[in-house]
Order: structure tokens, then sequence, then C-alpha cells
């Protein structure tokens, strides 16, 4: 079953042609990985799914439904959670505010008691648990991210999109993303994920989407994309294929 | 100056403040060494500079002379005793005016209120003015509704009339003018949208349309305008030979200065406050002679003259020659009364005021229904003097001088 | 002249020499007076707003460089006309010479508020918000200092001098020399200005930390020095349309903010630390003040002007030549 | 409980005040009530969000029009409730204006609009009614005055604490943080931003409204005074726009401290005003915002320890 359709986006800045044309779909319950080299459009693809960008061309569907019309919170409220991808904490909050936050805005709000109980469960999923009065500009890089992720589950996602998320760790914080990921994956949740560390595309990813220039450029198993001359062209320059 | 005395009257606010309110003291004669005048005043703010001009030099001027002759003698107290000055920046606030007022009457126990300056703030004072019973000089408002508001409030007197005075006066000036032959029938009017500039446009328009001049450019223009060469370009193009602009000092100056640049030279070129100011020759350089505004004096006063000579020693600048002089005569009312009733009672001397007589540096006063009704309304500047050239109760000092001398380009 | 016969109720019209009684604008400026007070209207707007330009350039100039919101702007430019009013008066300096002392004098006071006042705030506060509030409660401070001590050295009355008053005949429409002469200050100081911003090595810097404060330092550039330098440049522009005003505008110790304001608004308009942004906009409210007092009803020109205003910032929130904000 | 309790003593304490006050700290109680409300209610909306609104004085002089020029024609209640709807039609209209703004854009914009305001009151004035100033004769003495302002104020407080409280505080508190995570979130930015905004204006032209009485006679160069605006703004950010008391706190020694140098420097006021300005932003080393902060949870923690 279909959860997420692409069909034929584009995105014009000005002159420019960040995304062309851009074609793709998403079984419900598969991760796939985003691919492509610096600028190539994968961020600019992600934000015009979540609704930040407007699509100046094309159509994206959820579950059937157009969504490329809508603004980012009637596509949340329609259940796509996202990161970003420079963490973008709300730093005047608590971490538990910020889980709250998207508890409290999602389309069925939780609030009060009840929200309490779901913001020390998300921590604890994300291994924060117990810190939901710390301010969350006092948290470390890695604990943003968690952070940020607990935000993104608190609404209950069918489409989680991920942002470059596992990168800037270190091996040890590395691996415990991936089983983080691997974890919800196991719940059923849809995953979109933008990232450059292939270890973790690897382990992850059962499919990848590649972009270059704004096109896509290869789409299929996670292996035979990732040994295709032209993304690897792509990824390291015309001296290499 | 030397003869102020500030108390510094708040110290400890919020309890010391209620602490006096509950105890309102009665002050005893044998206590006194002064009588307390109070005033509040816009220092900083928009309404500052107006002041500066006509309204503050004058209470300095005043509490100067009454104490250089030694005080105001209190037949009934046995005692002649100096003035001392208790004074505020209301900040051109209405709101900061009304609680300085209500602070000067029941925290200094001021013995006697000057009013702020212009007709906003006296119309948002009368009421404090009337409840606490102290007299409100009006000397720097105009209001047509004088005659109703010194109804309402007892104590309140309005001192510089109402924009039809001025109005009227101007018109029946220009018809004499007309019939004499030495003008045309077309006039123009430019007015400052705000207060003053809309009564006397409001008055001015039926007065010259009844008279059958021609209105040919009848438009306001709004507060802070710099820029004028719109609409003398416009008038210039229309044959006039009567301007007349309702305006405020900084438009005034500018009017003038850009008539000038644009050579429109009218044969009556009428403007608003600040024509009157002291500082209008310097500004408008030989072009002032012959240029018509609100107010007047008497130049053959000496007393005005003496009266002058002593603004300027001790305020460094001279008086206008519109509202300085009535304020100051409000003030010299003020003396006379408390010296005929003899002591510090307010209801006694508000009634005194409404009905004596008094000399002042504008000659004999006596109010009618709390209102001075002998004006200066129409003044011209000639011979280096703003001469009074109408005046509602008798004949004007000199005859106007129409067509004005032509614009002396700068040099 | 047509819309305002039309919109003057009292007004009784004769065209001096009507050549066929004009219904409607079209028709009104095919007229050749109304062609006239057309280009006399243009004429003069575009020197209002050449002034309007001048002032608008230092804020622009302190604010996109140096990233202070300036409240004590219009008081720096009322000092400079109380100065000129000084040297014109007291020692008879013609204005124009006078600028070459007021100038430096408002440099130097503006690097010296900088040093002294605004450095430490800048240097303490770590995000643009904080540096935004305190420089605003600082530089409002400020305002009420200039202002005061104006207040205590000449009171608080009205300011005025008569120079180069004289008219000056361009194609049939006359101007004041002084506000001519404004216009051509505010084009040449203009022009100086993007010459030196585009032209020279110190002015490619400042531009780097005004598009980026935040990386110029990884390329070597001391922001400090860079903030202290534009914003004392920006008083120096201040000092000039002081002088400049002075020549044609009655001013009181009291209007600094009015001048503040327009200022502020011009600028918002071009969009923040953009100088051809701060000619465009100043331009344009010159213009439309002086064609609607012309054309429609001199008592609505602040209201076009402030309408003209709003509206752009509806269309392009980040003003005329703004980028857009993140 | 025992806060709620604490807070209705204190209100009907204040309610007595006139009973004994003498009619200048009435006065005072009135300019502190009046400033009360106003950085209390900038804040609600201005705090969280962080835009800096410089149009308080336009919703303030809209209130006092409003009066002014139905007091003779409508009962004074109905006129109070007509004020609050044009203070909320004007406040929509505005909010909608500036959804798209942020930063300094918004700061000069709503000053530009109360400017705009202001002329567009004058020319209507000036050229359908043909006067400018108009006055109000409403028997209404200080006292009624103080008692409407003290309601108003304990009513905003009332819904400033609400607010905090509930979503839609959050909701704002997320949108000053960070717009676009807000959007992600599935917080309706337009909508939360519009209500709070309403809300903050419509107590604003109450204020003005009840207040007008007071002055006679109203003009638009006093109504719609912009040093309000720039007051206000002053007062919630020293006294920390992001505490339920912080404006308040801001407003009473603001406004004692320029009544007290108005009075005792008359001809000094504005140097010294200004010097204790930037001495205020230099004292407080963490700038103002967050003295205003540490000063708050010294007080608190006072109040829990106590």
């Amino acid at each position: 079953m279909t959860l997420l359709s692409l069909h034929n986006v584009t995105k014009r800045f000005g002159g420019l042609t960040a995304v062309n044309g851009l074609t793709f779909d998403l079984a419900a319950g598969e991760t796939v990985g985003l691919l492509g080299p610096n600028g190539s459009g994968k961020t600019t693809a992600l934000n015009m799914i979540s609704g930040y960008l407007p699509v100046s061309d094309g159509a994206i569907a959820l579950s059937g439904d157009t969504i490329s019309t809508l603004g980012p919170e009637r596509i949340a409220h329609r259940g796509v959670a996202r990161t970003f991808q420079l963490v973008r904490a709300l730093p005047s909050l608590s971490v538990g505010e910020n889980v709250l936050a998207a508890l409290a805005f999602r389309k069925e709000p939780v609030w009060g008691k009840a929200a309490e109980a779901r913001i020390g469960a998300l921590l604890a999923d994300v291994g924060l648990a117990g810190r939901a009065d710390q301010p969350a500009d006092s948290l470390t890089y890695i604990d943003l991210k968690r952070m940020e992720l607990a935000r993104a589950l608190a609404s209950d996602p069918k489409l989680l999109l991920l942002d470059e998320w596992l990168a800037g760790l270190n091996p040890t914080e590395l691996r415990a993303g991936i089983d983080l990921i691997t974890s919800l994956r196991q719940r059923g949740i849809t995953i979109l994920l933008v990232e450059h560390v292939m270890d973790a595309v690897r382990a992850l990813c059962s499919r990848c989407v590649v972009m270059n220039a704004g096109t896509k450029i290869a789409d299929g198993p996670t292996s035979e994309v990732l040994a295709d001359p032209e993304v690897i062209r792509a990824y390291l320059g015309e001296d290499h294929a | 100056m030397t003869t102020f005395r500030r108390r510094t009257v708040l110290q400890g606010m919020g309890v010391s403040a209620l602490a006096t309110a509950l105890a309102g003291l009665p002050v005893f004669a044998q206590d006194r060494t002064a009588i307390r005048i109070g005033y509040a005043v816009p220092k900083t703010g928009a309404n500052a500079a107006g002041a500066g001009i006509s309204t503050t030099p004058n209470y300095l001027l005043w509490v100067d002379d009454v104490n250089k002759a030694g005080g105001l003698e209190l037949s009934k107290l046995g005692v002649t005793l100096p003035l001392e000055v208790v004074e505020y920046d209301d900040r051109s606030s209405s709101e900061e005016l009304v609680r300085a007022v209500e602070r000067l009457a029941t925290q200094d126990n001021a013995d006697f209120i000057l009013p702020s300056w212009g007709t906003g703030p006296n119309l948002a004072s009368g009421p404090t003015f009337d409840r606490f019973g102290y007299p409100q000089l009006g000397a720097t408002a105009v209001t047509d509704m004088a005659p109703d508001l010194a109804k309402r409030w007892k104590h309140s007197f309005w001192l510089l009339g109402g924009g039809h005075d001025y109005a009227n006066a101007l018109v029946q000036l220009l018809v004499k003018q007309r019939e004499a032959g030495t003008i045309n029938n077309k006039v123009a009017i430019a007015s400052v949208a705000d207060g003053f500039g809309i009564d006397l446009s409001k008055a001015a328009t039926p007065a010259f349309t009844e008279a059958g001049f021609e209105l040919v450019y009848d438009k306001t223009y709004p507060l802070g305008t710099s820029d004028f060469a719109p609409i003398i370009n416009e008038v210039s193009g229309l044959g006039v030979d009567t301007f007349v602009a309702f305006s405020y000092p900084p438009d005034t100056f500018a009017l003038t200065q850009q008539s000038v640049v644009a050579n429109f030279s009218p044969k009556v070129f009428y403007l608003g406050v600040g024509t009157a100011f002291p500082i209008y020759p310097g500004i408008a350089g030989p072009n002032h002679d012959g240029v018509m505004g609100v107010g007047g004096i008497d130049p053959d006063s000496e007393k005005l003259a003496a009266y002058f000579e002593r603004h300027t020693a001790l305020n460094g600048q001279a008086p206008d020659s519109w509202a300085s002089a009535i304020t100051y005569a409000s003030l010299e009312m003020l003396q006379q009364a408390i010296v005929r009733v003899g002591d510090l009672d307010r209801e006694a001397i508000t009634a005194e005021l409404s009905s004596g007589e008094f000399d002042t540096v504008i000659g004999k006063v006596k109010l009618v229904d709390n209102q001075l009704r002998a004006l200066w309304t129409v003044g011209q500047w000639q011979g280096g003097k703003f001469v009074g050239l109408a005046h509602t109760e008798r004949d004007g000092s000199r005859d106007p001088v129409v067509p004005k001398p032509a614009w002396v380009p700068a040099a | 002249m047509g819309v305002a016969s039309a919109r003057s109720v009292l007004v009784a019209h004769p065209h001096p020499n009507p050549p066929h009684k004009g219904e409607g604008v079209l028709l009104c400026l095919s007229n050749h007076r109304s062609a006239h007070m057309l280009f006399s209207a243009i004429l003069t707007g575009l020197v209002l707003g050449g002034t309007y330009a001048l002032v608008a350039m230092g804020l622009t100039l302190q604010y996109g460089v140096a990233r202070i919101m300036n409240l004590a702007y219009g008081d720096i430019i009322i000092a400079a006309s109380f100065g000129a009013f000084v040297l014109f008066t007291a020692l008879g300096i013609n204005p124009l010479l006078g600028m070459l002392i007021v100038i430096p004098a408002g440099f130097a006071l503006s690097w010296l508020i900088y040093a002294v006042m605004l450095q430490p705030l800048a240097r303490r506060s770590r995000d643009r918000g904080r540096l935004e509030g305190d420089s605003i409660l600082a530089t409002f401070g400020l305002l009420f200092v200039i202002q005061g001590v104006a207040l205590v050295i000449f009171g608080s009355g009205f300011m005025s001098y008569s120079f180069l008053a004289v008219p000056v005949d361009i194609m049939g429409t006359t101007i004041a020399a002084n506000r001519l002469l404004a216009f051509v200050l505010a084009v040449v100081f203009g022009l100086g200005l993007w010459l030196m911003l585009t032209r020279t090595r110190f002015g490619t810097v400042i531009r780097a930390v005004a598009a980026n404060p935040a990386s110029a330092p990884l390329v070597g550039i001391n922001v400090d020095s860079v903030a202290r330098f534009a914003f004392a440049i920006g008083g120096a522009l201040a000092a000039a349309g002081g002088v400049v005003v002075s020549m044609y505008l009655t001013f009181s110790a009291t209007m600094g903010v009015i001048f503040t304001m327009k200022a502020l608004i011009v600028v918002i308009m071009g969009g923040v630390g953009n100088l051809m942004g701060a000619l465009a906009a100043g331009l344009i409210l010159g213009l439309v003040e002086t064609l609607v007092a012309s054309f429609i009803d001199p008592g609505l020109t602040l209201a076009a002007t402030y309408l003209i205003f709003l509206a752009v910032l509806v269309v392009r929130p980040q003003g005329l030549f703004g980028k857009a904000a993140r | 409980m025992m806060k709620l309790a604490l807070a209705l003593i204190a209100l009907v304490a204040l309610a007595f005040v006139p009973a004994f006050a003498g009619p200048y700290p009435l006065g005072l109680g009135i300019g502190i009530l009046g400033y009360g409300v106003l950085a209390t209610a900038w804040a609600m909306f201005s705090g969280p969000t962080r835009y800096i609104s410089l149009a308080t004085v336009a919703f303030f002089g809209l209130g006092a029009y409003t009066v002014a020029v139905l007091a003779d024609v409508l009962p004074y209640p109905l006129v109070l409730v007509v004020a609050a709807l044009v203070g909320l039609i004007v406040a929509l209209i505005v909010g909608l204006a500036t959804l798209r703004l942020a930063g300094i854009y918004f700061v000069i914009f709503t000053f530009g609009l109360t400017e705009l305001v202001r002329q567009l009151v004058t020319y209507y004035e000036v050229n359908v009614t043909r006067t400018l100033g108009r006055y109000v004769f409403l028997p209404l003495e200080p006292e009624h005055i103080y008692w409407q302002l003290l309601a108003l104020l304990a009513a905003t407080l009332a819904i400033a604490f609400w607010v905090r409280r509930s979503r839609i505080g959050l909701a704002l508190r997320v949108i000053g943080d960070d717009p676009v995570v807000a959007s992600h979130l599935g917080v309706r930015i337009t909508r939360t931003k519009l209500t709070l905004f309403s809300i903050s204006c419509v107590i604003m032209t109450l204020a003005g409204a009840i207040q007008a009485p007071r002055w006679t006679y109203i003009e638009p160069s006093i109504v719609f005074n912009p040093t309000t605006s720039f007051l206000v703004v002053i007062m919630a950010l020293l006294g920390g726009p992001n505490r339920l008391f912080g404006p308040l706190l801001g407003a009473v020694p603001l406004f004692l401290l320029f009544e007290w140098l108005s009075a005792n420097f008359p001809n000094h006021y504005s140097i010294i005003l200004g010097l204790l300005f930037i001495a205020i932003v230099f004292v407080l080393p963490n700038g103002v915002l967050a003295a205003g902060d540490s000063l708050w949870s010294r007080l608190t923690r006072k109040a829990v320890q106590s």
C-alpha cells in the first residue's frame, strides 16, 4: 500500500531549479533512504513533503490525498513528523515542554496529566528519561537530537522524515541511533531518511532514492543503488567512474 | 530664578503621600512665609516650544516682578508675602497635567495654580481646577466653547477668544480693503489639521463666503508638514490677492520662506501662530514687513513697552505679540484680585476676577461672563512691531498696509 | 487639479484659462497648466525625497552593520542642526563650511557613543534579540540625554535661520536653492557611500559584516571595529542630514524623534542595510507626499505616506530591496 | 488556592483605596493601573512571541475616541462594548496584515500603523465633522475610573494567567521560539497569533475608553501620543514580559520614577531619565530581560521558603 507518493515534484527558486520532476512512492512501513551529494535537492524535497516549502510544480499525496497544497500544520495533522538538518530545539522551553508542544497540537491533542505520562515515556524511548525539567538549551548536541526525535514521535506519525539525524555522532552514539531508528521501523512507522552516513543507510534502508542536481538518478534496493556507476560518479566526480 | 525654592516634595512617595493627603492640614497665616504659586507646564514634548514662548517666561517674569516689589500685601491677614513657586513638567500630556494639578492642589497645597499652555491642556485640566476651587486663567486657549465652558466650570476664565473672533475680524478687515479696491475677491486658505487651524478655518470659511469672497482654495494639511511647495505652487496660480494660513509656528516660518522663494507675494499675506513671535522678523528677514497674522499689540502703550523691556531683560527674549501680554495681564489680574480681597480666599478672589476691573499691560480689563472680550485679533508687522489692526472693542491702532511690500529676494 | 476640485466641496474653482472644463484626471493632465504642475510636483517630490534618503542612509548603515536600532538617531540630527545654527548665527560660518566641522563632530561623537556605550552591550549579548532589546533601551535613554542637554542649552523654542533661500528656476519650476542643495548633497553622499561600499576593500568588509556577522571573524574580520566604524559613519551622515535640514526647516530640541521615525520608516521600507533601498524608499515617499498634496489633498499626505509604507510591507515583508528572511 | 485567596484579598484592598486616598494618590493609582493594564496586555502577546508592537497607543486612542463619539448617544456600558468591538475589528485587520512580518519590520509597521490611524482620524474629523477636538462630559469621578481600571487589570491578569496555563499560551511560546517548528508540530500559527493579538488589543482599547472621561477634551495628538507606546514597551521589557506580574513589576516603579523626576527635576528631567535608562541597561549585567527574570526567581524563591 502506498503511503507517500511524489509525482513530478519540482521546486524553482527564481532561476534555479532545486528539484526537477521528482517522482517516487513510499509503501507503508518502508524505510527509504534519500541520498545524493550536497546541494542535490534532498532537503528541499523533504521541505516540500513537510509543507515548509510550496511546490512549484507536481503533486505530493499522502494515502492518496494531495497534501502539496496544504501548510505544514495541516500536513502535521495528517501524520507527518520531521526532524531538521540543523537541530531546531525550542530553546526557551524545557525538554518536557518541547515534547509537550508536539502532544498539545496534534490532531487529537494530549494535555494535562495524560500528557505528563506520555512525555515521560517518549523521553525514556529516546534515552532522556527523567530530564523533562531541564532547559532545552542546556542539552548536548546528541541529546538535542534525541529530544527532537521524541518531539517528532510525540505526534504518533505515520510518516517520519529524518534529515541527517545521524550526522555528527561518534561511533557509539551512531550505534545507539541506528538501534533507535530500527526500533521505530519495527513499530511500523514509515521513514524517509536523508543521510550521508552510508553504514547507517545500509543498516536501515531496504531501498534508496538517489538525487543529483535536482533530478532522480537511481531508485531501487540499497545494495544495487549504491553499486550503480552513475551514483558513484555523482558522489565522487567524473574521475572515479 | 533666584526666587525659586523648589521643595523636594516627594520623598518616599507612597506612604507619605497618603499620609499628607489624609492629614490635609490647614495652613495658618502666621505660619506662612510665602504665597505658593504652582504650575505644571510642558518642558518636554510637543508643546514645550509653545509654552517656552508664551507661558513659562511670563510666569517667571511675574514672580520676579512681584517679589522685587516686596511681595503681595494681604491686608486682612496683616502681612506682605513673597511668592514661592512649585513647578512641574507635564511632558505635554493631558494625563500628566491633570495629575500634576491634583498634586499641586492637594499635596503641595498651592495657593494658586497657573494653567498649562494651549487649548487642549486648558480644557483637559478645567474640571480639576473647578473641582478644587482654583481660578483657572486660560490665557493660551482659543475656543468657541468658551461661553459654555465658563458656565460649566465656574472657576474658569477664557482670555484668548474663540476661532470666530479672529476669523470674523479678518474678514471684516478684508471686506474694507475690497471696498477700497485694494484687493480682489479671491481668497485662498490653508489650515493646519489641528485644534487651532480647524477652529479658525471652520469659522472663516462661512464668514468669507457670506461676505461674498470667492474661496478658490480651502484645504488642510497635516500637523508636522514641512514642505509647502505643493500648496504654494497651486495657490500661486489661482490669482488670489489674499492668502490666509491658519498655521502653527514651524509651518508659519516655512510658508514664509517658501512663498518668498516661489515669489508668491499676494497683497495680503496672513499667517497663524508664530507670526507674532519675536523671532519671526529674524526668520523672514526684510520680508516680515507687512505680513499679517493672528494677535497684535498696541504699539503706543508705554506700559506694554515697559513690559517688553522687562521681559527681554529677564528671559533673554522678547515676548510674542499675541498671547504673551494677555498671559502677563491675567497674572496682573490675579495679583490685583488677591490684594483687593486681602487674604487667600480663593472663592472671593474668583468672584473678584469675574466682576472686577483691572489695570494691566493690555489696558483696563473687565471680563464678560468670565471671558476677555477686548482682544487684538489681526496684527501686522509694521516698522519692526506687530501692531494691532483690529480689536474686538475699539479701532485698530494702525491702518493695514495693503498691498504689503513685495518680497525682497534673499541675498 | 481635477481630483482636487472634485473633492473639496466648498471650493468654487475658476480655471485661469479654461480650455475645456476638464473632467477627470487625465483630461486635466492634458491641460498645459496641470502638466506643468505634475512636473513641478515630481521635481519637488524628488528634492524632498532626497533629504529623506540622506537622513535614512546613516540609519540603515547603523542598523544593518552595527545591529543597533538607534532611537537617538534623530536627536543626533537635531544636535547637528543646532551646531549649524550656532556656527551660522553666532560665528557667521556658512552651513556648507560648517559641515566641515559638524560632520567630523558627528562621526567622532557616534564613534565615542558606540565605543563607550554600545560595544559592551554588543559584546555581552550572544543573540541578536537581546542586543536589540538592550540597544532599544540604551538608545532610548541616549535620546533623552541629548534632548535634555539641548533643552538646557538652547531652551525649547523654535530655531530657524535663513540660508540660500533663493529661488532656482528649473524648466519653469522654482525651487529653493537650499532644498536643491540638500538633494545634491544626498546624491553626492549616497554615491560616495555606495562607491566606498562597493569599490573599496573596507567597503567589502562592511558588507560582509552586514551580510553575516557570525562568520565574518572566520575570514579575519574584526567585527567590533567594523561595527564601530559603520556606526560612526552613520552618525556622520546623520550630522550631514542635520546641517542640510537646518537650512530650510524650523526645528526645536524636542523634534528628534520625528526624524528618527521618518528615517526608520524609510529604512524599513527600503530593506534593512540596503543603501539603494533607502534611496528608493526616500524618493518614493517624497514623491508620494508631494503628488498627493498637489493632486488629491494636502490633508492626506502623511496618511498616504504611511499607507504606501504599510502596503509595501504587506506585499514585501522584507522591504523593497531586503533579502527574504530565513 | 492560597495564591488565589491572596490575589482576591489584594484586589479588595485596592478597591478600598479611593475611600481614604486623596485625589492625588488616586490620580497616581489611575496612572499606575492604566500603564499596568497596557503593559500586561502588551506582554500577553509580545512577551512569548517577541514581536515588539508599537501599536499600543493606536488601540488606546481608538478606545478613547469611541467614548468621545458615542458618550452622548449610547449608555456608558454599551459604549465600552462598542469600543471593545472596534478594538477587535481593527486588531483582526492589523493582525492579518502583519502575519508575514518579523523583527524590526513588525516594530516599525506597527508604528506606521498607529500614525496612519491618527492621520485618518484627523482627516475624518477635519473634513467630515469639521471639528478636531471632542468633549467628553460624563458624570464619572476619578474613583469610578480607578475602579474600572482596577477591574480591567484584574481581568487582564486573570486572562494572562489562563493563557499561560492553556494550550494557546504554549502555542505562542513555541511560535516565539521557532515558528517553523511550531507549524511542523501542528500549531495553527495564524489563528493563535490573531487570537492573542486581538485579546491584547481589546484590553488596550478598553484602557483608553475607560480613561477618556478623565481628560474631558480629546484630540488625536492627545490620545495617539506615540510616547505611550514606547513607555509600555520599556515597562514590560524592564519587568520581564514573560512573567505574569513582570509587566506590572516594570510599570509601577517606572511610573513612580517618571513622576518623581518630573516633579523634582522639571528642568533636567530628560537628562536624568536618559542617564538612568542607560545605567539600568549597564547595571543589570545580563541585560534587562534576564535581570527581570532573576529578580523574579529570587522573589519566588523567598516566597516558597516563607
